[in-house]
């Protein structure tokens, strides 16, 4: 897929009611009642999935919000599609 | 558990009101998510077909040294990685003494010990501990 | 037979594996109701292997297509590793962990690790030591409690440590010496009178230790999401256990201190127990 | 209770009438849940008995079978929904079949249903973008061996079985409900056309054609195997669905003769009886032969089973070719 159809795809967190969300320590557990299955997550992923919503987002959008709430130390949109990507690989986020 | 959510959320400002989080978004090839799957697989099927990726693609790309380590591509001595994951099977035979399928013996063995070196959380993980466990 | 709330039917084409078992689990209590939660098969691969070279092929609720026969001589072995497949496959109350346990003041002290790890080892000599002796292969923890409870199975001694506890437990019955298993030599030891009396009372999970023996001495934490991920892994029912399975296990993860010990020999290790389970 | 009858006539007992579960004793407890487990219906078996006096032992065990099924309900769901999400991006639609079919729906037929493999019905045409799009989300092939792989694509109503690298489930691709070398030929445009949207992007066959292919599975498919469950299938079907227009339709498909037979075989299992031919009371015969350790009875009824499905899929030359292949390739291994 070219970059610039990845623009306009909408992203959708899986709502929240499905997510049950545990904190370790650096790592956070999440069982995804969906799929039943847990995931063991390091951040920024739980930071994507609060700030996703599950109105569903572009890239773009969801960048200039997570810029809002943090400070950004690498703010580039190729990583932020590799979460993306592996996220909705999880299911925990979709694109239709 | 809707409380841990909770508390979750709570917890992500952390830093206080004056100063935000500093967050990192990674580099592409990075990994952020490990998926916990069935440690003694519970039919036929993923045990015989389970696989292997080596070097696990969570972990960055690389060649597989002698001693299974992971090292910069193009490094004298070591191997390239096989083009598809090791199958559980093969990897099953090349435990009991033999060699991988179609490799040759150096390279086989690099492969294997990169196998005998994975640890849990990595991928290919599972089905390497499956295969060692016959039983529960 | 039950061994800890967990009823078991074993059928053999054999007599002397029934025999063996009928003998070794004499203390222990019919299933409730009298209908076991599993069953267990032990039975010949074609007619004629029941006396030819008879192999035992393992059966039961739950199977492993994979799993190859062993011959008649360790057929006891045979009855306890499909008793163990049962509830590594069909488990579906309890939280399986991997792992011995061992309790004090109603406290338990779980250890695990892989096979040649010294858990079973160390559990057994715990049992001498004023410790209650809960279970050397399987630690049941209940989801809807958090408590573990017992599963003290036959204690199934690899190798070295056969002489090791035959030494250190001069009172105790062993099963039969069984010789070239595809593990080595194994010899089941009976766990003690107290330890079954006591199976029905669980405990309250106090600290997890994760010991590796052949090492030089060493203690050190191990943190909470590392825990978790390797109690995934130690455990056969995690995920078939859905929900239930990480509200139990995050909670367990979330309660009790974990540390990793590394011991030359079991003086050291019964030591480095000693001194965490005080620092508690 | 005069006798303890331990094969599968006294699962289909209780199914039927779980009030009779009152009469069993230890024994007849014990070998009511081996069967069960055997058959793969505990679920189902718990399920039915909800609510129905039992041993605490029986009714904890049962509890367990209950939340066990609970949670293979969630992973075949989602499974769906995996597929879904891969094939949308072509427009096409995801027509399930059999079990994941039943609890997507809500049938009875599904409540406390084991289910293994994901089944979908796609359009022929579009096989081939079906499985590129699925071996993009993830899917790979299971056998790695070429003769199996070119008698899928040539002969079978499938394609070869896929499975996922990371959540370890199968999924089955059909583009019809019977083997392309069985001598019947179902209308598979059909099956597709007259499909029921259950949600967007998420459809089952109609209601005459669910219950076609379930006899289609039965009888002129496979060996019998697992026919005590989807027996149940089609006893459920037939409770939920009715019969008005089933004989139209499953002539059209073909398999009037299977329709009839599951018809009967159901009714005697698990409904009111029915009038029985010798070839029905044969299948009887082999669907219940089950002892109450669990144990697979019957052999030769069993062998027989075997050796007809081939039968049926195949041509005698054809069946001879593939049965030789098959033997020197587990000689090789």
């Amino acid at each position: 897929m070219r970059d610039s159809d990845k623009n306009d795809l909408l992203y959708r967190a899986a709502p929240p009611q499905v997510l049950c969300v545990v904190p370790l320590d650096t790592f956070t557990a999440i069982y995804h009642r969906a799929s039943g299955i847990t995931h063991l997550v390091a951040p920024p992923v739980p930071e994507i999935l609060t700030a996703l919503g599950t109105a569903g987002s572009t890239l773009d959008q969801l960048i200039a919000r997570l810029g809002d709430e943090y400070d950004l130390l690498d703010g580039d949109v190729a990583a932020l599609a590799a979460r993306l990507d592996e996220l909705a690989a999880a299911g925990l986020v979709s694109t239709i | 558990m809707s409380e841990d959510a909770d508390q979750h959320s709570d917890a992500t400002p952390a830093g206080g009101a004056t100063s935000r989080r500093a967050l990192m978004l990674g580099a592409v090839g990075a990994s952020a998510i490990v998926s916990i799957r069935p440690a003694l697989a519970a039919t036929a099927v993923s045990i015989v077909h389970c696989s292997i990726p080596v070097p696990d693609p969570g972990r960055g790309a690389g060649w597989i040294a002698a001693d299974g380590s992971v090292v910069t591509s193009g490094t004298a001595g070591a191997f390239a990685p096989p083009s598809r994951p090791l199958k559980g099977q093969d990897v099953k035979q090349a435990l009991a003494g033999g060699t991988l399928p179609g490799v040759e013996y150096e390279r086989s063995q690099a492969y294997m010990n990169y196998v005998r070196n994975l640890h849990s959380g990595t991928s290919g993980f599972t089905c390497f501990a499956s295969l060692q466990m016959p039983r529960g | 037979m039950r061994i800890g709330p967990v009823g078991f039917r074993v059928g053999s084409d054999w007599r002397t594996p029934v025999r063996q078992l009928e003998m070794l689990y004499a203390g222990y209590p019919k299933p409730e109701d009298d209908v076991p939660d599993f069953t267990v098969r032990l039975f010949a691969a074609r007619p004629w292997r029941r006396v030819i070279r008879p192999a035992v092929m393992l059966g039961g609720d739950f199977v492993l297509p994979d799993a190859a026969p062993l011959p008649l001589a360790q057929g006891l072995l045979a009855a306890e590793m499909a008793m163990n497949l049962q509830m590594a496959l069909g488990q579906r109350h309890y939280l399986l962990l991997h792992a011995s346990a061992v309790e004090r003041d109603g406290r338990v002290l779980l250890m695990t690790g892989e096979s040649g790890s010294g858990k079973s080892t160390l559990a057994a000599l715990l049992s001498r030591a004023g410790w209650r002796f809960m279970g050397d292969e399987f630690a049941l923890i209940d989801p809807a409690t958090g408590l573990v409870h017992a599963f003290p199975r036959l204690v199934s001694l690899k190798n070295a440590a056969i002489d090791v506890v035959e030494a250190a437990l001069p009172g105790a019955r062993f099963g039969p010496l069984l010789e070239g298993t595809p593990k080595g030599a194994i010899r089941h030891l009976v766990p003690g009178a107290a330890a079954v009396a006591a199976m029905d009372t669980p405990g309250t999970p106090a600290l997890l230790l994760f010991p590796r023996f052949g090492f030089a001495p060493d203690v050190r934490p191990v943190a909470p999401g590392e825990v978790f991920v390797r109690l995934t892994q130690a455990s056969t029912n995690y995920v078939a256990l859905g929900e239930r399975g990480f509200d139990a296990l995050t909670q367990l993860v979330r309660s009790i201190p974990a540390h990793a010990i590394d011991y030359p020999d079991t003086t050291t290790a019964l030591a480095q127990v000693e001194a965490l389970w005080r620092a508690l | 209770m005069a006798r303890v009858v331990s094969d599968g006539w006294l699962l289909a007992r209780i199914l039927r009438a779980p009030g009779e579960a009152a009469t069993l004793d230890a024994g007849g407890w014990t070998a009511l849940l081996a069967i069960a487990r055997a058959e793969q219906m505990i679920g189902t078996l718990a399920w039915r008995l909800q609510g129905t006096a039992m041993p605490p032992a029986v009714a904890r065990i049962l509890g367990d079978a209950r939340a066990s099924h609970d949670h293979g309900r969630t992973l075949a769901l989602w499974e769906a929904e995996a597929a879904r999400r891969a094939l949308a991006p072509l427009g096409l639609r995801v027509v399930l079949l059999k079990g994941t079919a039943f609890v997507a729906a809500g049938l009875m037929a599904g409540q406390g249903r084991s289910i293994g493999d994901l089944d979908i019905l796609v359009p022929h045409a579009h096989l081939d973008a079906v499985e590129h799009a699925l071996l993009a989300a993830g899917w790979e092939w299971v056998k790695p061996d070429l003769y199996d792989d070119a008698y899928y694509r040539r002969w079978m109503h499938e394609l070869p079985p896929l499975i996922h690298r990371d959540r370890d489930r199968m999924i089955d691709v059909h583009h019809t409900i019977l083997p392309l070398t069985a001598r019947i030929t179902p209308d598979a445009a059909a099956l597709l056309a007259n499909a029921m949207p259950l949600r967007d992007g998420v459809a089952m066959l109609s209601r005459t054609d669910v219950i076609v292919h379930a006899a289609a599975h039965l009888f002129a498919d496979g060996d019998l195997a697992g026919g005590m469950r989807n027996l149940w299938d089609v006893h459920c079907l037939l409770r939920e669905f009715g019969v008005e227009g089933l004989v139209e339709r499953a002539e059209h498909h073909g398999l009037a003769d299977a329709v009839g037979r599951a018809i009967r075989l159901a009714a005697a299992l698990y409904g009111d009886g029915a009038t029985l031919s010798p070839g029905d009371r044969l299948c009887l015969r082999r669907v219940t032969a089950r002892d109450g350790w669990g144990r697979a009875t019957r052999p030769f009824t069993r062998l027989g089973f075997y050796i007809r499905s081939h039968w049926l899929r195949m041509p005698p030359a054809m069946l001879t070719r593939h049965l030789w292949t098959k033997w020197r390739g587990a000689g090789r291994g």
